[in-house]
């Protein structure tokens, strides 16, 4: 049994080529370029009803925030491994919000407080469906199917159909208007506040968590492979269990998100219609989350957010009347099914997708 | 004389740069037993791969029954009338027995299965294997392993093999069942049906072979009618000329034993081993496939605790419950089945290395020093000469010796107390073998205790200081740095030492 | 006593009829019936039970097909979005091309054979995870159907649908034909999944996909076919649904279905990993699902606290079932 | 969709200088809301320098119509009317409109905390609340119990409408009682199973409301189903289209609504007017349909007028 080396060095065209197909990120970035010059070329041409210029993209980044917040949450729970996935997440938002209303709008709590109960909510149910999964070994996408049923109905059910918008929540939405920016400010257009206040922050704290601290190296090693975990002393499920809690905690501040942004919680705020893990769980997988576990960059998660919003933007001015809303659910199914297509082309390829 | 049942020639296959079968020939008559004998890893279950149609050869031609065959997918093999039984078992667990044994050619009446058609014959096949006939219902997944063994035996008779292919079938049999198996060989060799039979108990093939093939690092060496020859005789072709190679001597320094094993025991898998290893010592523990050896490491590192005896640790007894809990104990253990329990194959080199070592290369436990983890996998690329461009690249793709020696790696990252090897050059190149045994050496002479669980003869004897034959589940004799390979082969295979 | 002692004895060629889940199911919908009674009379009178057994009918219908996808270990979210462009063109060919009902019937069938088939190939020949696919034509079926309404509710559904369940040319022996029809349907499959050779290969491609391959079994074309029958189901289901509404169809047809659908197979056994589960649990898990929605309003209790415990029996189910495999393993 | 919609001018002015009023409806493709489209499209023929915008989501969602409301703000229309889904969600999206300059106003459902400039009421809540008690209780007998089945959970204005029914029915009614409140979403098979296992849960029940346009047809549809016709009378707020064949036989015995396209002609004149800085009079001729309709100052808002009943006699006069 000798070895060979049979790999010769490939032209920079192919590997350029590899580098879009391999590289999540870099594909993203072009399809972002390509909707933001398209939408404007059209936009110049007169196609559409309104200029698609920087300050209607920064004003729809609004929307980003929540979408891009709980594919985060998804990240995790997706790069933990064996089949993880959180259909519940919308759920959660929906009851901790209202927990969050109840503090902060009927019981007068402060924010500050307010807020951490609503985190906690959050941690606690997705502990719950943690605890499900990782210690008791359920299989994730049932079991977060039954919690999305439990506690949406809990949600519904806390305050009896009522929203909470008493005046103190109605405040919070300073939390998530559009502000200009300091120094430079002046020159680029208004950027909602939450991007700063959750997005951003969030964001830094899951790539940190992910790439910089022994959590997130454990994560991925049970994502990879969970018996080569075992077997590195790794301890798997309760890696994975903070997994899903730590998806708790995030849904729990995009409820606080949502709950300002609208200045009202909502019993049904994160599963009205289709509901937000839906989209979330596409973004990630557009994001380049691999389902299988162990592959997943919060920079693809970002871009694919960025991407799915700047377009759907865009749709609306490209579409007049109830066609644009239309055309959305076209975009968004094409490019998932486009991307998973790709995605298991590439993995035939090369390989796998990094 | 008419056409041999099959004949192979000139068949090669390559796994990317990992050559499995370089050059084989294979010549089987009618109504004969044909062994197939090699050390682990001689290409042995890729032949009959081959021929069953699950992988396509890169070059060679076969013939079936003096007529050239084309064996694309395992429909071909089945419509040839050539039956396989896998060395790994092939079952549906929720099936039934009888639903396991056709799948794929259901007897039917009109559209659907018939069944009592089945049943019936389901029922002679268990009968024939010495299985109650009331299995033929119960699910797959309900049956112990040997059971399942047999359905498999079953489900290769259920048709009308011409030629049937047996690999490793008696690895996990008792003897008892052995015997029954032998009985239903014989029987089918009378009726004029071919058999290939993959065994690495020697001794066995004596009461059910006829001729017996050798395959060495990925060739046939020769068929010889089995009477010829003697265990000793066939170990010896296996084992080649590498034989009498050089061992370098090394002095194991004095002093009480770091790992004991006494009366050590896990119910189903083995029984009352006994095993001293001393720090600065090499101990290798070799048997074949069955033998147990391969749970004995895992016992010790906490996969699966014992359930008797004790495992004592600088004089300490220690009750290691999990890797966590061995590792903290400053137990190491190099996993057998690389892929699946050592490697992560989309990351990083580093990555793979500091798996195992977060609180050690962390701050606070909490945050990554990615510089020491750096230092520290850079360091040990040099020390176990890693070839590859840098740290990040990822572990999947490297060559399958460089890939061990990273999992080695991780092993190192803290000296251990005790390191065990699992089949540490499986699939390995020579060079890296080499290198592998080189640094395990040099971690003896630094003081750990080494504990080898190998298959691989030649190594064993190389490295080991002391080697213990394990046969049957339980630990059944012991050599000296001077013994020889075929002595040894022979106790493992069966011989029964006077 | 006699001829239970003969069927004793002759000997049992095939797997058991009835599992242990199954039994289980038909003992908790059966003490919910009677506690249902119990508290509220009425609930078993026909007037309770007949809209209970029409309600069910679709969700049952498409819990079929989706236990064959499950079976095989994929899934299907997208049946919903399916339900909707189905419908929506059955609905428009009774009203405004007139079609008969037998031809609108064939035509909800083809369209959720086709969409089915969209699935089918894209998981089997893109070689992409089932959820992921459906992901995205659940979508892109949301737009079709959307576009097929055109932001108009379809008006005057003919009252040739109430074959399917209403008034006394909907029912036979007072059941009403869409449960009986969707009846029949299941016990073919049930049939075709337990006694046929293509019916058994979807359990061993939900086993081990690759040893099934080897074994000689089209994987492809198995896997195909699950997704083409569920679509198919998804039609005829779509119709059940416009028959069972009122004269008029609007957008929210379908909506949500995936969801219940998906939790009457589970309840019913059918393990999400594949491999393992049967068509008559399904049906019992639909019924169960229905019994505690239906349950809840005749108690007057909040209509929201249904999901809850939809939830609850989603969970004992799965749980029972990990339990039954662990005991399974630790018996070896 | 690719028709040149804004032929090379500017962003932010419009085609002739009309002005563009922009409705959101809470969800797309319900013949309410499409119905009110009509009445909006017709009063742009009718008034000439209006141009009617109408977009709405697929879903009843508060923050999908927050996106659209942004597009129009993006479009630079002059003004933006909603149907808040969620009412209190929609305050801070309407004040950035404001604040840009934009005129907002609110029609069908109000958002009292936002700073519209105007409410377009079909009728008010006191009305529809009462109309919708009398209605039943007429059917009923003046007595008897009966149950509502509700949409959406949250829908502010069916809430607000329950509210003044329990009061109004314990006020006038003291024989009758309301004995359960359901909620079917926007989904018409689940109002109707709802009904039925109502109706099961309450064998003395001899009414039922179906609270809006997707619930009315359907607790008929269960009453007919259930052979009940006479024996359980229902009453909701259905579209005449929709109700037709359940006026017909009886298995609905009213519907209360309002005109809808002329909500929606109304909507289109206040914005109209906002747009061109007129102001509201305490009582406003709109249109020959429409030759009265009165601002309440205080409240800011314009009153359609009463609710219309509608029976099998009139139910044809409509087109929606
Ligand atoms: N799918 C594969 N990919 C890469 N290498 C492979 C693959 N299958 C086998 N090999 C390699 O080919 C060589 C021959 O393997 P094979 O399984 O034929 O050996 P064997 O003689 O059956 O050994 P054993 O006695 O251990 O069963 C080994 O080095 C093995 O690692
Ligand atoms: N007469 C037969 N005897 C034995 N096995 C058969 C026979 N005919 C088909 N088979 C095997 O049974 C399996 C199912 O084959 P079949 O031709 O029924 O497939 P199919 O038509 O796709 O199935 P289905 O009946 O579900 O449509 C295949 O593996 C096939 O090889
Ligand atoms: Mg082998
Ligand atoms: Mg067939």
């Amino acid at each position: 049994m000798t070895e060979i080396d049979v790999k010769a060095e490939p032209g920079l065209g192919s590997r350029m080529l590899r580098a879009v197909l391999t590289r999540r990120e870099i594909l993203l970035v072009i399809l972002i370029v390509v909707v933001v010059v398209w939408m404007t070329l059209l936009g110049y041409g007169g196609y559409l009803t309104g200029p698609y210029n920087p300050d209607y993209l920064a004003a729809s980044l609004v929307d980003a925030v929540p979408l891009a917040m709980l594919a985060l949450a998804e990240l995790l729970v997706i790069v933990s491994g064996r089949g993880g996935i959180d259909l519940s997440i919308g759920a959660i938002v929906s009851l901790t919000g209202m927990v969050f209303g109840f503090a902060s709008g009927q019981w007068g709590w402060p924010l500050l407080p307010a807020i951490l109960l609503a985190v906690a909510v959050g941690g606690a149910l997705g502990a719950v469906n943690g605890f499900l999964v990782a210690r008791l070994g359920f299989p994730a996408l049932i079991t977060t199917l039954a919690t999305y049923y439990a506690f949406k109905s809990l949600a519904v059910v806390i305050n009896a159909q009522q929203p909470i918008s008493t005046p103190s929540i109605q405040s919070l939405y300073s939390l998530t208007a559009s502000v200009e920016i300091p120094v430079i400010g002046h020159d680029i257009p208004n950027v909602p506040l939450g991007v700063f206040t959750f997005l951003l922050p969030a964001m830094v704290l899951v790539w940190l968590l992910l790439q910089r601290t022994t959590f997130g190296r454990r994560l991925f090693a049970i994502g990879t492979n969970d018996v080569a975990a075992t077997w590195s002393g790794v301890p798997v499920a309760g890696t994975r269990m903070r997994a899903y809690v730590l998806a708790g905690v995030i849904a729990g501040f995009v409820a606080v998100y949502t709950t300002g942004q609208f200045a009202s919680a909502r019993p049904d705020a994160g599963t009205a219609g289709n509901g937000l893990a839906l989209p979330a769980i596409t973004i990630a997988v557009l994001g380049g989350v691999a389902i299988t576990g162990g592959i997943g960059r919060v920079s693809g998660v970002l871009l694919a957010a960025i991407l799915v919003t700047w377009l759907n933007a865009g749709i609306l001015l490209l579409f007049e009347g109830n066609e644009g809303t239309q055309f959305q659910l076209l975009a968004l199914g094409a490019v998932l099914v486009f991307c998973a297509l790709l995605n298991a082309y590439t993995t035939r390829k090369y390989g796998g997708t990094r | 004389m008419s056409a041999p049942r099959l004949s192979v020639k000139d068949i090669s296959k390559r796994y990317g740069a990992v050559r499995a079968i370089g050059h084989a020939d294979l010549v089987v008559e009618p109504g004969t037993v044909h062994a197939l004998v090699g050390e682990n890893g001689a290409g042995k279950s890729t032949l009959i791969k081959i021929l069953a149609g699950a992988v396509t050869p890169d070059t060679g031609s076969i013939e079936f029954d003096g007529a050239p065959a084309r064996i694309g997918a395992t429909a071909d093999a089945m419509a040839l009338g050539i039956a396989t039984v896998y060395q790994e078992p092939q079952l549906f667990r929720e099936l039934t027995v009888s639903e396991n044994i056709f799948l794929g050619r259901e007897l039917r009446s009109g559209p659907r299965i018939d069944w009592a058609a089945q049943h019936a014959r389901v029922v002679e096949l268990l009968d024939l294997l010495g299985l109650p006939s009331k299995e033929a219902t119960s699910q797959v997944g309900d049956l112990s392993i040997a059971e399942q063994q047999q359905v498999s035996i079953a489900k290769a008779l259920a048709g009308d093999a011409k030629l049937l292919i047996l690999d490793e079938p008696s690895a996990i049999l008792t003897d008892a069942e052995i015997e029954v198996l032998f009985g239903v060989v014989r029987r089918l060799k009378e009726s004029g049906v071919a058999v290939i039979y993959i065994s690495h108990r020697l001794d066995e093939l004596f009461r059910i072979a006829d001729e017996v093939t050798v395959m060495r690092d990925g060739a046939t060496l020769g068929t010889y009618p089995i009477a010829e020859l003697t265990v000793r005789e066939i170990a010896e072709l296996m084992v080649g000329d590498v034989l009498d190679d050089e061992r370098p001597t090394r002095t194991v320094p004095d002093g009480p034993p770091k790992l004991e094993l006494s009366s050590l025991g896990l119910e189903g898998e083995f029984h009352d081993v006994d095993v001293t290893v001393k720090a600065g010592e090499i101990v290798a523990l070799y048997g074949l496939v069955g033998s147990g050896v391969s749970e004995i490491a895992n016992t010790v590192y906490g996969i699966d605790p014992a359930t008797t005896g004790e495992i004592r640790l600088g004089g300490e007894p220690v009750r290691p419950i999990s890797p966590r809990h061995a590792q903290k104990l400053g137990i190491a253990l190099l996993p057998a089945d690389r892929k699946a329990q050592g490697m992560f194959s989309f990351q990083s080199i580093a990555f793979n290395i500091s798996v195992g070592h977060l609180p050690l290369l962390s701050k606070f436990r909490l945050w990554m020093d990615r510089g020491r983890e750096r230092t520290v996998a850079k360091d040990l690329i040099d020390r176990l000469a890693v070839k590859t461009p840098s740290e990040r690249q990822p572990i999947g793709a490297m060559s399958g010796g460089n890939a061990q020696k990273v999992v080695l790696a991780r092993q190192l990252v803290r000296r251990p107390d005790v390191l065990m090897l699992a089949e540490p050059t499986q699939g390995v190149d020579v060079g890296a073998k080499e290198e592998i045994h080189r640094i395990v050496t040099a971690l003896a002479d630094e003081g750990t205790a080494v504990l080898v669980v190998t298959s691989d003869l030649p190594e064993a004897l190389r490295i080991a200081d002391r080697l213990l034959v394990v046969r049957g589940g339980t630990t059944v004799a012991e050599f000296g740095r001077e013994a020889s390979q075929v002595d040894v082969l022979a106790v493992a295979a069966g011989e029964v030492r006077t | 006593m006699t001829a239970v002692a003969v069927r004793g004895k002759r000997e049992r060629v095939i797997a058991p009829l009835v599992t242990g889940q199954e039994i289980v199911l038909l003992v908790v919908v059966a003490a919910l019936w009677f506690v249902l009674w119990w508290a509220t009379p009425a609930f078993l009178s026909a007037d309770s039970l007949r809209p209970l057994l029409i309600e069910v009918a679709p969700v049952a219908l498409i819990g079929v097909g989706m236990t064959l996808v499950i079976v095989s270990a994929g899934i299907d979210v997208s049946v919903g979005s399916a339900m909707m462009v189905c419908g929506v063109i059955t609905a428009r060919l009774l009203v405004e091309a007139q079609v008969s009902l037998v031809v609108a019937l064939l035509v909800a069938i083809a369209v959720g054979a086709l969409l089915g088939a969209v699935n089918g190939v894209l998981i089997a020949w893109g070689r992409v995870h089932a959820i992921i696919i459906t992901f995205g034509t659940l979508n892109l079926f949301q737009f079709v159907g959307r576009q097929l309404f055109g932001s108009q509710t379809v008006n005057g559904i003919p009252s040739t649908l109430d074959i399917f369940g209403r008034g006394d040319a909907g029912r036979t022996f007072g059941l009403p034909h869409s449960f009986l029809l969707m009846a029949v349907i299941a016990a073919a499959v049930w049939w075709y999944l337990r006694q046929t050779p293509g019916g058994r290969h979807f359990y061993a491609i939900g086993g081990d996909p690759v040893a099934a391959e080897l074994a000689g079994v089209r994987v492809r074309r198995r896997v195909l076919l699950a997704y083409v029958v569920t679509g198919a189901l998804v039609g005829l289901a779509a119709v059940f649904t416009i028959a069972k509404g009122t004269a008029t169809l609007d957008q929210s047809i379908g909506s949500g279905k995936e969801l219940a659908v998906i939790a009457a197979v589970v309840i019913g056994g059918t393990s999400i990993m594949g491999g393992r589960g049967s068509v008559l649990g399904t049906i019992l898990g639909a019924l169960l699902v229905q019994t505690v929605t239906s349950g809840v309003t005749q108690l007057g209790w909040p209509s929201d606290l249904s999901d809850l415990f939809v939830g609850v029996f989603v969970i004992i189910a799965v749980g029972a079932d990990l339990l039954r495999e662990r005991a399974r393993r630790a018996k070896r | 969709g690719c028709t040149q919609k804004n032929t090379g001018q500017g962003a932010g002015t419009n085609a002739g200088g009309k002005h563009q009023i922009a409705f959101v409806p809470k969800l797309q493709g319900i013949p309410y809301f499409e119905a009110m489209n009509t009445g909006g499209k017709g009063a742009e023929q009718a008034l000439g320098d209006a141009t009617w915008l109408y977009q709405g989501p697929t879903q009843a969602d508060a923050a999908a119509q927050t996106q659209i409301v942004r597009s129009f703000i993006q479009r630079g229309v002059q003004v933006i009317v909603v149907a808040p889904n969620d009412p209190n969600s929609m305050a801070p999206v309407l004040k950035e409109a404001q604040d840009k300059g934009i005129k907002v106003m609110t029609s069908d459902t109000d958002a009292p905390n936002s700073v519209r400039d105007a409410f377009v009421n079909q009728a008010s809540t006191e009305q529809i609340g009462k109309a919708l008690t009398d209605a039943m209780l007429k059917a009923m007998g003046g007595k008897g119990k009966y149950a509502i089945v509700s949409c959406g959970e949250t829908a502010e204005n069916l809430n607000s409408w329950i509210k003044v029914q329990k009061q109004y029915t314990a006020e006038k009614y003291p024989e009758a009682q309301i004995v359960d409140t359901v909620y079917a979403g926007e989904d018409q098979a689940k109002a109707t199973q709802m009904a039925a296992d109502l109706m099961n849960a309450h064998p003395d029940l001899t009414g039922l409301i179906g609270e809006c346009t997707s619930s009315a047809p359907g607790v008929a549809q269960a009453v007919k189903d259930s052979n009940r016709i006479g024996k359980v009378f229902t009453v909701g707020l259905g579209t005449p289209k929709s109700m037709k064949p359940y006026l017909a036989d009886r298995s609905s015995s009213s519907s209360i609504l309002w005109d809808v396209e002329q909500l929606g002609y109304l909507t289109a004149w206040a914005g109209d007017q906002l747009a061109s800085g007129k102001q509201f009079q305490p009582v406003n001729k709109v249109s020959d349909k429409l030759p009265a309709v009165k601002w309440d100052a205080a409240t800011k808002t314009l009153l359609l007028g009463d609710p219309l009943v509608i029976t099998k006699d009139n139910a044809d006069r409509f087109s929606y």
